[in-house]
C-alpha cells in the first residue's frame, strides 16, 4: 500500500566529499523497476529508507535518461543518512517514489540553459545537466556554474573533470574565499558575484539554480541584473517531509505543498510564497 | 482596595517606570471560571490582569522557553508559593537570573487570593520552609494511600490503564516550568531511548522517565495534571517522588536559589539499605 | 513437557569494581547462574534509568545494578550518585508496580569474586521463583501484533 | 409518519447489529476520560454529555499505526505489510462535529495517492450520529457554516425525542438505510415531537475571517504573535481535533526486528518542521499556531474547497492555557475593515 517502499540493492558508494556520498542503487523486483522507468522525469525526488532507522528525503539524482539505476548523493547528518553512509555494496536499503514534479525539460528545447549550483545541491541539478547532455543536440549552448565552500567540498568531481574536457560544455568553477588550496586554477569567490562576472546572456535561455536558499537569494538578484526573467530561473525547494504524498501536513510553504506541487519550481513562483514560511 | 486592584496599580507603576519590561498575570478566560495566562506590556492594559482563587496556573513556566529574559530586563510574575519555588529551582539549574524576576506573590485562602509581600524569591526562604512537607489535597492523598495499599501487580494494572490513555502531545512537558531541556529527552532519535509512538509501552516509558526527571524537582503546582486532556493522574507519580526526595534526602525542592539539585549531589551516608 | 523456566538477567556493571570481580570469578573458576548477560559500563554514574526499562521492555526478567563500594569509585564520586539516583528510581518502579525484586543494586570490589558469584546464583534462584515478568513482556508483545481497529 | 427507536429497544438493536457482523462502538468512560470503544450494552454507553473528550477520528487515523513489520538477518529482509482489519464497524452516538470530521478529512486522505488505512476504516464503518441536545460554551459549529444537527458524515442520524423516550431515526445514506434492515422490527412508526437543538451563537464572522487569511497582509500580521504568546506549544488541541491528520512515520524496534509505525504528529511541535541542518521554517509558536490556523481555514480550503474544522470546540475546552481557534478566529474576526 501506500507507504510500502522499493527495497532495493546498493550497487556501489562513492565518497564525494568529506561526508558526502552518493550511493547508486538498483531495484530488486522488476515490477518495481518498471514502474520507476515508467514515471521517473527528472527533478522528482523519492524517499530513501533503511529499515529500522527511518526514511529521508532527497532527490533523484540520475538523470531520467538513466534509468537502470537510482543514484543519490547525501551529507551524513541524521539517524538515517549516518546508517545510509554505512552501507556496503549488496546490502538493501529502500525507495519511496518518484514523487512530485519535474523540470519542463521538453521545453528547454532549442534555448541555452545556464545551470547554477551552490554545494551539495548540485545533486538535482545534475540531474537535469546529464538529462540534457545525453540528448545534447537538442538543446543550445550549456554553462554551468559550480561554487562550494572548499575544493574539498565540491561533489562529483570526477564528473566536473569530464565536463571541463567537453568542448560543448562551459564549465565554471568557484570556492568561497579562503577554501582554494594553493594549485586551484578556477575562481574563487561567492557564486553570484562569479556569475556576475562570467555573464551569460539571458537571450533564449534558461537558468535551472539550485543552492542553499542565502545563496538562491543573491544569486536571483544577480541573475536579475543580467536580465533574466523570473520565470526562465528555474529552482527546487526542500522541506521536511515524512510521507511524500500530500498526506502528513509539514512540507508546506504557504499554501504550497513542496511534495506534490513541487520541487520544482520557477523563480516567479517562489517569490509568490510566503518567505517566511521557506 | 482588593487585591487584584493593588497588584494592578503596582504592575502599572512597574511598567510605568521600566522597571520590568513585562507583567505576566491571569486574565478572563472563555467562560466565568477560567482564567489564562495574560502578558502585559504596557500600564495602560493592566486592567486585563484579573486575580482571584481561578489564578492557579503555574506562571514561572514562560519565563525560560523562546529566551524571555535573554535581553537581561526584568519581567514581574503572579506567582504563588509553588511558583516561587520554580524560580529558585530555574535559578539553582542555572536557567534565570532570579534578579530578573519580580514576584507579584499571592496565595489562595477560603477561596480568596491574599497577597504575600516579597518581591523577590528569597524574600520567601521562611514561608517555604513552613511549606516543607505540607501534602496533598485530601482526595488526591486518598487515592495515592489506595495506591499505596495495592500489590505491585494491581498497581502496574492501574498504570497501564492510566498510561493506555495518554497521547503523547506533550501537555505535561510544555506546561512545566522544570522541563526547559531545548531537546527533550523524547526528541533524541541517535539512539531513539523512549519509542515516540503513543502505545501502552512507549507512554509507560515516557511517564515514567519524566516522573524521574522531575524527582526533587517538582514542585507539585500540579500544571501537569490539569493539563493532560486525558486525565492521567500525573500529580500522583510526582508526589511521591517528590516525598522520597524529603523522605529518604531531606530535600524539598525549590528552598533556595543556591540549593544543589538532589540528584546532583550527595552525602556519603546516604541510605543504602536495599544494597547487596 | 514444557521447558522449565530459566530467566533473563541483565547486568550493568561498572568496568573498575564488579567487571573486575566477575572477571576473577571466572579465572578462579567459580561457577555461576549462565542466566546473566553482563554489560560493561565505565561506571555506574553512567548506568541510566532508561537502561533497566530498556532491559525489561526487551525480555529481561531480572536486572543487576552493580559497582564500586562507596569510597572506591574510580571517579571519586560516580558511585554516590547512582546510589541517590537508585534510591529515587527504586521508589517510582514501585510506585508504578514493577516489582522491586526484579531490579538489584549491589556493590561488588574487583576482589569480591565469590560474592559476585554468590550474588548471581542468589538473583538467578529467586527471579527463578518469580517467573517471567510477564506484565512487562505483555506490552512489548501487544505493540507488536496486528491492531484491531 | 416517522420511524422512531426506543430508548427500551437499543440493546435488541445493537444485538441485532452485533448478529449482522458488526463491532458496535459507542462513548464509553473509562478511567476519567469518555472515548469511543467496543460495546456489549447500552448501559455501558455515555451518550448524556456535550461530547467525549476524544474523537472518533482515533478509530480511522489511529495514534500510532502499524504499517510495516520487518526481519532483518545476514541474507536477507523480510517484510510483511500490516493491513488494517476489513471489519465492519458501528459508531453510534457519535456528535455531528465528529462525524463531519471525517467527512472533511475524506479528500486529503484520497489527495492522488490513496491512504487505505484510512479508507478501509471509512468503507467498513456506519456513523450513526446523534443530534446534540446540548452545548457548552466553546461548541461552536455555527460559526463554521455546520449545525447541531447536520448531516455531513453520517449514515444514520438520530433526533432526541422531546420527551425523552428515545429518537427520531433518519437515515442519509445507502450505508445507513441498509443498518437499519437487521433492526426494522425494533423500530415503531409514530408521528413524535423531536427535541430542539440547541442554539449555538455565531462567535464570528467566518467570511471575514476566510477573505482576511486569504489576503497577503495577513501573513506577517502582528497578530498571530498577540495570539499566540500564552501558547505553550503542546499537541493537545491537534490531537483531540477530529480534522487535523497530520503525521510522522517512524521505525521502532532494534537492529534485527521491528515496526515502521505511522503515528500523530502536530504542527504545535518545533520538531515538527525543524531540518536535519537546524533551519526551522517555522522557528517560533507564533509560525507554528499560524500554520495552524492558515491551513484550516486557508489552505485546505483552497484545496479541497472545505474549511478544516467542524466547529466541536475541543481546542480551546481542552487548552491548558484556554488558548484555541475561537479566540483567534474572533480576532480576525473583529480587526477594522
Amino acid at each position: 500500500m501506500i507507504y510500502n517502499p522499493f527495497p532495493m540493492r546498493v550497487i556501489s558508494k562513492r565518497e564525494e566529499a568529506p561526508g558526502v556520498r552518493t550511493l547508486k542503487i538498483e531495484f530488486i523486483k522488476q515490477e518495481d523497476h518498471e514502474f520507476f522507468k515508467a514515471h521517473y522525469k527528472t527533478g522528482m525526488f523519492g524517499l530513501y529508507g533503511i529499515y529500522g532507522e527511518g526514511e529521508s528525503t532527497f532527490c533523484v539524482a540520475s538523470p531520467e535518461t538513466r534509468t537502470d539505476y537510482i543514484e543519490c548523493t547525501f551529507r551524513q547528518s541524521g539517524r538515517v543518512t549516518t546508517t545510509l553512509a554505512n552501507v556496503d555494496a549488496g546490502d538493501i536499503v529502500t525507495f519511496r517514489g518518484p514523487y512530485g514534479n519535474r523540470f519542463p525539460i521538453e521545453e528547454f528545447e532549442g534555448k541555452n540553459l545556464l545551470f547554477i549550483a551552490g554545494g551539495i545541491a548540485l545533486p538535482p541539478t545534475r540531474s537535469v545537466i546529464w538529462s540534457c547532455l545525453d540528448q545534447r543536440e537538442k538543446y543550445g549552448k550549456v554553462t554551468i556554474v559550480y561554487g562550494a565552500r572548499t575544493v574539498a567540498d565540491l561533489v562529483y568531481k570526477h564528473e566536473l573533470e569530464e565536463w571541463k574536457q567537453r568542448d560543448d560544455v562551459d564549465l565554471v568553477l568557484t570556492v568561497d574565499p579562503g577554501g582554494e588550496t594553493p594549485d586551484w586554477q578556477d575562481h574563487v569567490g561567492f557564486v553570484p558575484s562569479v556569475l556576475e562576472k562570467v555573464a551569460p546572456s539571458p537571450d533564449n535561455t534558461i537558468a535551472v539554480l539550485c543552492g542553499p536558499p542565502i545563496m538562491i537569494k543573491f544569486t536571483l538578484t544577480a541573475l536579475e541584473k543580467l536580465g533574466f526573467t523570473a520565470e526562465n530561473v528555474y529552482t527546487t525547494l526542500e522541506n521536511r517531509m515524512k510521507c511524500g504524498v500530500g498526506k502528513c501536513g509539514r512540507c508546506n510553504v504557504g499554501s504550497t505543498y513542496i511534495c506534490k506541487e513541487g520541487p520544482v519550481f520557477t523563480a516567479a513562483e517562489v517569490q509568490q510564497m510566503p518567505q517566511h514560511d521557506l | 482596595m482588593g487585591l487584584q486592584e493593588q497588584y494592578r496599580k503596582e504592575a502599572a507603576e512597574l511598567l510605568s517606570s521600566g522597571e520590568v519590561k513585562l507583567v505576566i498575570g491571569y486574565g478572563e478566560g472563555t467562560t466565568a471560571d477560567r482564567r489564562r495566562p495574560v502578558f502585559v506590556r504596557s500600564a495602560e492594559l493592566v486592567s486585563r490582569l484579573v486575580l482571584d482563587a481561578s489564578g492557579v496556573a503555574n506562571l514561572s513556566a514562560y519565563l525560560v522557553p523562546e529566551g524571555l529574559l535573554s535581553d537581561g530586563k526584568k519581567v514581574a510574575v503572579f506567582l504563588k508559593p509553588d511558583g516561587v519555588r520554580s524560580i529558585n529551582i530555574l535559578a539553582a539549574e542555572a536557567q534565570l537570573d532570579p534578579g530578573q524576576v519580580v514576584i507579584l506573590g499571592f496565595d489562595i485562602e477560603g477561596g480568596q487570593p491574599t497577597p504575600l509581600p516579597g518581591r523577590k524569591a528569597s524574600d520567601y526562604a521562611p514561608l517555604i520552609e513552613s511549606l516543607k512537607g505540607s501534602g496533598l489535597s485530601p482526595e488526591l492523598q486518598a487515592e495515592a494511600d489506595r495506591l499505596e495499599q495495592m500489590g505491585a501487580a494491581e498497581r502496574f494494572e492501574y498504570w497501564k490503564e492510566q498510561f493506555s490513555k495518554c497521547i503523547k502531545c506533550y501537555a505535561c512537558r510544555q506546561v512545566c516550568p522544570m522541563c526547559y531541556c531545548r531537546r527533550c529527552i523524547v526528541d533524541v532519535n541517535q539512539p531513539q531511548w523512549i519509542n515516540t509512538s503513543s502505545h501502552t509501552l512507549g507512554n509507560f516509558e515516557w511517564n515514567i522517565i519524566r516522573a524521574f526527571h522531575l524527582a526533587g524537582r517538582c514542585v507539585a503546582c500540579g500544571g501537569c495534571d490539569r493539563s493532560c486532556p486525558v486525565n492521567i493522574p500525573l500529580r500522583l507519580i510526582n508526589h511521591r517522588m517528590a516525598k522520597e526526595a524529603l523522605d529518604t534526602f531531606g530535600h524539598y525542592a525549590g528552598e533556595s536559589a543556591d540549593q544543589k539539585p538532589v540528584l546532583a549531589t550527595f552525602r556519603q551516608d546516604d541510605p543504602e539499605t536495599f544494597i547487596l | 513437557m514444557s521447558e522449565p523456566f530459566e530467566p533473563k538477567i541483565v547486568a550493568f556493571v561498572c568496568t573498575y569494581c564488579t567487571y573486575a570481580g566477575a572477571d576473577l570469578a571466572g579465572t578462579s573458576r567459580m561457577k555461576y547462574a549462565p542466566n546473566v548477560r553482563i554489560v560493561r559500563l565505565p561506571c555506574t554514574g553512567r548506568i541510566s534509568p532508561m537502561f533497566i526499562l530498556k532491559a525489561l521492555q526487551k525480555g529481561a526478567d531480572g536486572v543487576l545494578v552493580s559497582g564500586c563500594h562507596p569510597g572506591d569509585c574510580h571517579f571519586a564520586q560516580g558511585n554516590y550518585h547512582a546510589r541517590r539516583r537508585w534510591t529515587v528510581f527504586r521508589a517510582l518502579l514501585a510506585f508504578t508496580g514493577i516489582p522491586e525484586e526484579r531490579v538489584k543494586f549491589s556493590w561488588v570490589s574487583a576482589a569480591e569474586g565469590a560474592k559476585f558469584t554468590e550474588l548471581i546464583n542468589g538473583i538467578t534462584d529467586s527471579i527463578r521463583a518469580l517467573g517471567p515478568f510477564e506484565q512487562y513482556q505483555e506490552l512489548q508483545k501487544v505493540i507488536e501484533t496486528q491492531s484491531t481497529y | 409518519m416517522t420511524r422512531i427507536l426506543l430508548n427500551s429497544r437499543l440493546d435488541e438493536c445493537l444485538g441485532a447489529w452485533r448478529s449482522a457482523g458488526f463491532s458496535v462502538f459507542a462513548p464509553v468512560k473509562r478511567a476519567e476520560l469518555t472515548r469511543f470503544d467496543e460495546v456489549q450494552k447500552a448501559a455501558e454507553m455515555s451518550l448524556d454529555i456535550v461530547m467525549p473528550e476524544r474523537t472518533i477520528k482515533d478509530h480511522f487515523f489511529l495514534q500510532t499505526e502499524p504499517l510495516i513489520k520487518y526481519t532483518i538477518t545476514k541474507q536477507q529482509i523480510d517484510t510483511e505489510e500490516m493491513v488494517p482489519p476489513e471489519r465492519k464497524r458501528v459508531f453510534f452516538g457519535v456528535r455531528p462535529c465528529d462525524a463531519s470530521g471525517l467527512d472533511i478529512d475524506d479528500p486529503l486522505f484520497g489527495w492522488d495517492y490513496k491512504d487505505d488505512y484510512w479508507f478501509k476504516r471509512r468503507d467498513n464503518s456506519v456513523i450513526v450520529t446523534i443530534a446534540c441536545a446540548k452545548a457548552d460554551d466553546f461548541c461552536m459549529c455555527t460559526s463554521v457554516g455546520l449545525a447541531p444537527d447536520t448531516a455531513k458524515g453520517s449514515d444514520l442520524m438520530l433526533h432526541p425525542l422531546k420527551d425523552g423516550r428515545g429518537w427520531l431515526v433518519v437515515p442519509h445514506t445507502d450505508r445507513g438505510k441498509a443498518l437499519l434492515e437487521p433492526v426494522a422490527g425494533m423500530l415503531q412508526e409514530e408521528a413524535a415531537e423531536t427535541a430542539p437543538v440547541p442554539s449555538i451563537p455565531a462567535k464570528f464572522d467566518l467570511e471575514r475571517v476566510t477573505a482576511w487569511l486569504a489576503s497577503p497582509e495577513s501573513f506577517e500580521s502582528p497578530l498571530w504573535r498577540e495570539v499566540s504568546q500564552r501558547c505553550i506549544g503542546c499537541g493537545s488541541c491537534t490531537f483531540l481535533c477530529p480534522t487535523c491528520h497530520c503525521f510522522d512515520i517512524q521505525d521502532e524496534g532494534d537492529t534485527y526486528s521491528g515496526i515502521r509505525r505511522k503515528n500523530w504528529d502536530s504542527c504545535s511541535f518545533a520538531m515538527f518542521t525543524m531540518h536535519t541542518s537546524g533551519h526551522n521554517p517555522r522557528n517560533t509558536q507564533s509560525t507554528r499556531w499560524r500554520q495552524r490556523i492558515m491551513h484550516k481555514f486557508n489552505y485546505y480550503r483552497g484545496k479541497f474547497g472545505v474549511n478544516s474544522c467542524s466547529g466541536c470546540g475541543r481546542c480551546t475546552r481542552q487548552c491548558p492555557v484556554d488558548m484555541g481557534i475561537t479566540e483567534t478566529l474572533q480576532e480576525i474576526s473583529n480587526l477594522p475593515k
